[in-house]
């Protein structure tokens, strides 16, 4: 079964639990600006939407890799081997979607890997919006159709 | 003999129709007690928190045996707050 | 079936791995000309920073990878392809016979027609044997010399000031990295290196080098001459494709390909740093040497190779550099388009500049200076071709909601 | 530790940035945020300064909760002397600027001096710097934070700025960031125009450390649980805001209406949560568009809200067809049921001027009223008004009025003066509805007694912030009393003083003790301290920080005669409602109050008192 992050934005509330949540696990601090989450703010249209990475199937930041630091495990998360990364940043303009981020401090790239099964964000939403569940279910095409639209765009229809 | 409910917050739904602005007169039978007009409108109960009767704070805990009489004005709130 | 791939860069890296994805059974042999396990010219200036070893340059960190995938790796140089036969004839003599070829040999350092490059202590900075000479002269307080600001030059600038040298930058144009970015960011960079210490002479060129009771003296354009101990020339790169002469594969700057990264011989794919290939932003064909395009098309064409036809529709132009820290980025057609409009945001004191270049209201192309969060939405909206909408009409004015105009138009959220 | 020890100091007149080290000797002796900036304010300034020359200082500051993880953890104050009142003046706003101030490394701002010509504050991490702000003085705090975050290109800026009404001298202006969260009371806005200083900008990107991890995530990760399961804060809040208590306050007969001249408002029901929620407008979507939280905040009490496209406020005016901070209880009363004026979009745009200009809604709408009172006795003609029909119940006077106040312009000049010194100027001191010169808002102290007892003592002047009885008097939390004596409420309001003086210096949001105790909030702080931080010590800490404030009032010259309400409330009855026939019994309760806080008759702390809490 593979476990993918859903988002409803609908019930983001923009507390930045995620975010706090995300920095703790990930860099023992509480520190916004170093989650591998982030919570836009539309204000004017009343709308806060969690955004992270979406673990692409064939994902542009690991293709584009020159030191093969960015790997696939065995759930299909992509995660970024501190020990390899460089830090040249290559994946940083290579995803599409943004999510792939340099941190200035460690000098290395970083992304969600959803916690290896066990997402800090789901844990802190007090909404709900973000959820941890089988991609098989109902809601995770929708993420994806995004993704493969972006795929499309470029030609290079991803081989499942 | 005649009242008012006046149901507010989530509570409002429950109101028959004909309410307008959260509140409706009714004709209710002499001598009911405040949970007869609740239990008649389907209100459950254990979100009642904040109970006035004409503005006076009703405990709950009392809501069976307090009588309300001609003209009484009965609002009813869930758990809120505010500041 | 035998798929031969000729380099051992990215492209052809990854053209083999996706070759074994989609074909088990294939044989599948990388023929490359240096003496090393394939490795990735991104990574040298981290190994002159000495932030990794040699080992931390390869393209493949587990030890068997080519052998646990069947790919057999070969150290030669080609010295001739022969389309007709489906034969390549290898610098030691031998023939290697293919069904299918995919030219991967990418490119190779540029030597200007400039006197005493040959001089002990020049070096180009585009191999791991280049990268070992240098690290041989550039210690501490050393004297160095860089020839070129484009790309190349300037992240190797930021490994050799790690590596505590005396350093000095000539840039023959009148900026740094020209072909990556406009005058403003040039400036801007050219500005942040003098602050951190670095001389960067612009429109300047070097006339020659000799050598000098203590080591090089470098002869400029302006009539001065400055002490070197190493000259690194960083003066750009072009395909290799002097070993097709004669092979009756059509070639230009690079190797003419087509919509399916097919050459003009049949069974013959070309990839990465050496294929002319579709580029998005503009239409035509040409090489686009970067690491990303080189992942791309190697995909695409093993997937082309092993049966399964992939259109390539284009690749983008982007390039992400950090200069002693500061991290600029280009994308797609960031000098715009005809007719296109501009919205441009610069902040000399904090080194940040953000030029959006827009075809209607959709994103064209890209700059960046001093900003790396959600930078690669950049490359999202330019390469979905996205509409913004109202979103555009906000980013005219504040060109730095970049990332939340594509987040909100993939949410469907329209700005009142 | 929660804190990052740095303190900045700026000194606008000399446009000097210095940072030092935070006094952790006073943050042990009053944790934070209000206490430890109130404390920095005494030791350094003289009470009798002038609020609005350059001898006033303005601190920022945040708690040590502010930017962790526990619920509701991102506030700041703003501590001064208060332009409005003269009093030691702490507003506390939510939003996610203090967080972001501690994520630049920051704990305090203490901004010192004048500006010879206006300028901003810009926090990136470390790199403080004064900036030039010629380009947006006269600007609202909206166009301000949109052209500060375009200047320097990070959308991810947040930004606490004053509107044109803290530069025009409003003396109620506010602090406004994020947009719609504030610091509004007390007139810190205007103390921060009379500096020159348009706005503080800040872009942080390091980390909040507490002292033990463990123990913090297990105490936050338990707090956070109980705010869930509670009916209030879990779905209340959230659901309805605090607007809810539009139509309890009024059922309660204590919703101050026209001035406080009533105690129950006929239209309240077209101004109350209820309504916002229902459909409305062309499209059928209702005012209240969805609820937002502040940084950290799992309750989400915030509202966004829409102003109906067609109305004639913005029908003009498509920059007000988006979404932003909608009403509050208190904005809500002070524009609708304190004039009189039911027009529900009405107010949300004036909800909206308020926050876009800077300007204190509570005080605004209490000044607006006195003045149509005046207006409707005489004292106040066209002729000051410039033909502007003051009439209690007028929308277009409530919209008029508000947008005139920011400008200072025509009748707008004087009702930026506030009630009192309105009231005052046209003759008619007991028509104003203030205590030490601010205006009180939304509770009729004769409908809720303890209230009266709160506003008299209050150290900002007329609050009902710093002791919220109405949660003991009329929802029941933490228990239950009877609003409509006066029995016990001395001792309610110093506990509520006390108390809440602690929770305003610890980061944390007052809104949680609807469903914490002292008890739910002690083990986070200790998490996060060095040292033992119990229930104990934080309420000494409380008490220790009201006798501070109370101190800089005597010394400020307050005396015992400005613990008082006005007349009105003191000699006329209510006349409608459970409270109808009642007077506030301030005289009932101020002599035990001065009591149980070790005062003497005229409301000075003894020598006992003072070196009981090391004062």
């Amino acid at each position: 079964m593979q476990m993918a992050l859903v988002i409803d934005p609908g019930k983001c509330t923009g507390c930045k639990q995620c975010e706090l949540a995300c920095s703790y696990v990930k860099e023992g601090e509480f520190n916004p600006a170093k989650s591998r989450i982030r919570v836009f703010d539309f204000h004017q249209d009343a709308r806060f939407v969690p955004y992270t990475c979406t673990q692409c199937d064939d994902a542009w930041c690991q293709k584009a890799c020159p030191v093969d630091a960015i790997t696939t495990n065995e759930w299909g998360v992509k995660e970024v081997h501190d020990d390899l990364c460089v830090g040249c940043k290559v994946c940083t303009i290579a995803c599409p979607f943004g999510t792939i981020n340099f941190n200035a401090s460690t000098g290395k790239v970083m992304k969600c890997d959803e916690c290896g099964g066990d997402p800090a964000c789901v844990k802190a939403c007090p909404t709900e919006a973000i959820v941890y569940m089988d991609v098989e279910q109902a809601g995770f095409d929708k993420m994806r159709a995004w993704a493969a639209k972006t795929d499309a765009a470029a030609g290079t229809a991803t081989a499942h | 003999m005649n009242i008012t409910l006046k149901l507010f917050a989530s509570l409002g739904t429950f109101l028959p129709p004909g309410a307008a602005r959260n509140a409706i007169e009714l004709d209710v039978k002499n001598g009911a007690t405040i949970g007869d007009v609740l239990t008649q409108h389907c209100v459950p109960r254990e979100i009642c928190h904040l109970i006035l009767v004409n503005g006076i704070f009703a405990p709950p805990a009392i809501a069976d045996s307090k009588q309300l009489i001609e003209g009484d004005t009965l609002a009813v709130w869930p758990p809120v707050a505010g500041g | 079936m035998h798929h031969v791939i000729l380099g051992a860069g990215p492209a052809g890296v990854i053209a083999a791995d996706n070759l074994r994805k989609h074909d088990a059974n294939a044989n599948i042999t990388i023929i490359g000309d240096e003496d090393e396990p394939p490795y990735s010219r991104m990574a040298i200036p981290y190994l002159l920073a000495g932030q990794i070893g040699e080992e931390g340059t390869y393209l493949r960190q587990d030890k068997g990878h080519y052998k646990n995938h069947g790919i057999d790796v070969k150290r030669v140089r080609a010295g001739a392809v022969d389309p007709k036969n489906k034969s390549i004839t290898l610098e030691d003599g031998s023939d290697v016979a293919y069904d299918r070829l995919l030219l991967a040999t990418g490119a190779s350092a540029i030597r200007p027609p400039v006197e005493g490059l040959d001089l002990p202590g020049v070096h180009n900075c585009w191999t791991m044997a280049d990268a070992r000479a240098i690290l041989e002269r550039a210690d501490k307080g050393d004297d160095v010399v860089l020839m070129g600001a484009g790309f190349i030059g300037s992240i190797i600038l930021e490994a050799l000031v790690k590596r505590g040298v005396k350093l000095v930058v000539v840039e023959m144009e009148d900026r740094m990295v020209p072909r990556m970015m406009d005058e403003t960011a040039g400036a801007m960079l050219k500005r942040w290196c003098e602050d951190k210490g670095v001389r960067v002479l612009t429109g300047t060129q070097i006339k020659g080098i000799a050598e000098s009771r203590d080591g090089l003296d470098v002869a400029l354009s302006s009539g001065k001459s400055l002490p070197a101990r190493l000259v690194v020339v960083a003066a750009g790169v072009a395909s290799n494709i002097g070993f097709l002469k004669g092979s009756g594969i059509d070639t230009d700057a690079g190797v003419k390909v087509d919509g399916f990264l097919r050459t003009s011989a049949p069974d013959v794919y070309a990839a990465g740093d050496v294929a002319q290939a579709r580029d998005m932003s503009t239409g035509e064909f040409s090489v686009l040497a970067i690491q990303p395009v080189a992942a791309d098309h190697g995909r695409i064409a093993a997937l082309n190779m092993a049966g399964h036809e992939t259109p390539h529709k284009g690749s983008l132009n982007m390039n992400v550099l950090a200069t002693i820290g500061l991290v600029t980025s280009s994308f797609g057609a960031w000098e715009g388009v005809k007719g296109g409009t501009s919205a441009r945001m610069c902040d000399d004191n904090a080194y940040r500049y953000l030029r959006l270049e827009f075809d209607g209201d959709r994103l064209a192309g890209a700059q960046a200076v001093g900003l790396t969060d959600h930078i690669g939405i950049a490359r999202g909206l330019i390469q979905t071709k996205l509409r913004l909408g109202r979103w555009k009409d906000i980013l005219m004015t504040s060109p730095e909601r970049l990332a939340e105009a594509y987040v909100a138009t993939s949410q469907g959220i329209a700005p009142v | 530790m929660g804190w990052t020890g740095q303190v900045m100091r700026v000194n606008l007149t000399e446009g000097t940035c210095t940072p030092e080290a935070l006094n952790m000797e006073w943050a042990g002796e009053y944790l934070g945020q209000r206490g430890l900036a109130s404390k920095y304010l005494c030791e350094e300034m003289d009470p009798r300064i002038d609020p609005l020359s350059p001898d006033n200082m303005m601190i920022f500051a945040t708690g040590p909760l502010t930017g962790t993880c526990a619920s509701t953890g991102g506030r700041f104050s703003v501590i001064t002397k208060g332009a409005l009142t003269g009093a030691i003046a702490c507003s506390n706003s939510g939003g996610y600027w203090g967080a972001e101030l501690k994520f630049a490394g920051w704990d305090m701002i203490i901004l010192e001096g004048k500006a010879s010509s206006p300028v901003y504050l810009c926090i990136i991490d470390d790199k403080v710097e004064l900036l030039d702000a010629s380009d947006i003085w006269g600007k609202s705090v909206w166009d301000t934070d949109a052209w500060i975050k375009t200047r320097h290109q990070d959308p991810q800026m947040h930004i606490s700025a004053i509107g044109i009404a803290g530069e025009n001298g409003v003396l109620y202006a506010g602090i406004v960031n994020d947009l719609h969260r504030a610091a509004g009371r007390s007139g810190v806005g205007a103390v921060m125009g009379s500096k020159n200083l348009k706005a503080i900008a800040v872009r942080g990107t390091g980390g909040v450390k507490v002292d033990d991890f463990l123990a913090f995530m297990t105490a936050t990760t338990a707090a956070k649980k109980v705010l869930a399961g509670n009916a209030v804060t879990g779905e209340g809040l959230p659901t309805y805001g605090t607007q809810v208590l539009m139509n309890i306050i009024n059922e309660s007969g204590a919703l101050p209406t026209r001035n406080n001249r009533d105690v129950q408002f006929e239209d309240v029901h077209d101004i109350s949560a209820e309504a916002m929620a229902a459909p409305s407008g062309k499209d059928g979507k209702p005012n209240l568009q969805t609820n937002q939280a502040c940084f950290s905040c799992t309750i989400a009490c915030g509202r966004i809200s829409k102003v109906n496209e067609e109305h004639y406020t913005v029908q003009n005016k498509p920059e007000y067809w988006h979404a932003s901070g909608g009403l509050e209880y208190e904005a809500a009363w002070a524009l609708g049921a304190a004039v009189g004026v039911k027009d529900l979009d009405a107010l949300t745009y004036a909800n909206f001027i308020c926050n876009e200009q800077g300007i204190d809604p509570i005080s605004f709408g209490s000044t607006l009223a006195a003045a149509m009172e005046m207006y409707e006795d005489g004292v106040i003609t066209d002729k000051e008004t410039g033909g502007l029909a003051l009439e209690f119940g007028s929308a277009q006077a409530l919209t008029t009025a508000v947008e005139l106040t920011g400008k200072a312009e025509g009748f707008g000049k004087e009702l930026g003066m506030g009630s009192k010194r309105l009231c005052d100027k046209y003759g008619r001191p007991e028509l104003s509805m203030t205590v030490k010169g601010q205006e009180f808002p939304a509770y009729d102290p004769r409908g809720i007694q303890g209230m009266g007892l709160g506003y008299a003592t209050a150290n900002r002047g007329g609050c009902h912030l710093r002791s919220y009885t109405v949660a003991s008097e009329i929802l029941g939390i933490p228990e239950k009393t009877d609003p409509l004596v006066t029995d016990g409420k001395p001792g309610l309001v110093k506990a509520f003083q006390d108390a809440t003086a602690a929770v305003d210096s610890s980061g944390l949001c007052i809104f949680t003790t609807f469903a914490w105790t002292m008890e739910d909030i002690a083990p986070q702080i200790d998490a996060d301290l060095p040292g033992d931080w119990s229930v104990d010590r934080l309420l000494e800490v409380g008490e220790r920080i009201w006798n501070l404030e109370r101190q800089f009032n005597l010394q400020a010259g307050f005396t015992a005669k400005d613990d008082t309400l006005p007349k009105r409330l003191l000699n006329d009855a209510a006349k409608t409602g459970p409270a109808k026939g009642l007077v506030a019994g301030l005289d009932k309760m101020l002599p035990e109050y001065y009591e149980l806080r070790g005062w003497t008759k005229e409301g000075v702390p003894t020598s006992e008192t003072l070196s009981r809490l090391a004062l």
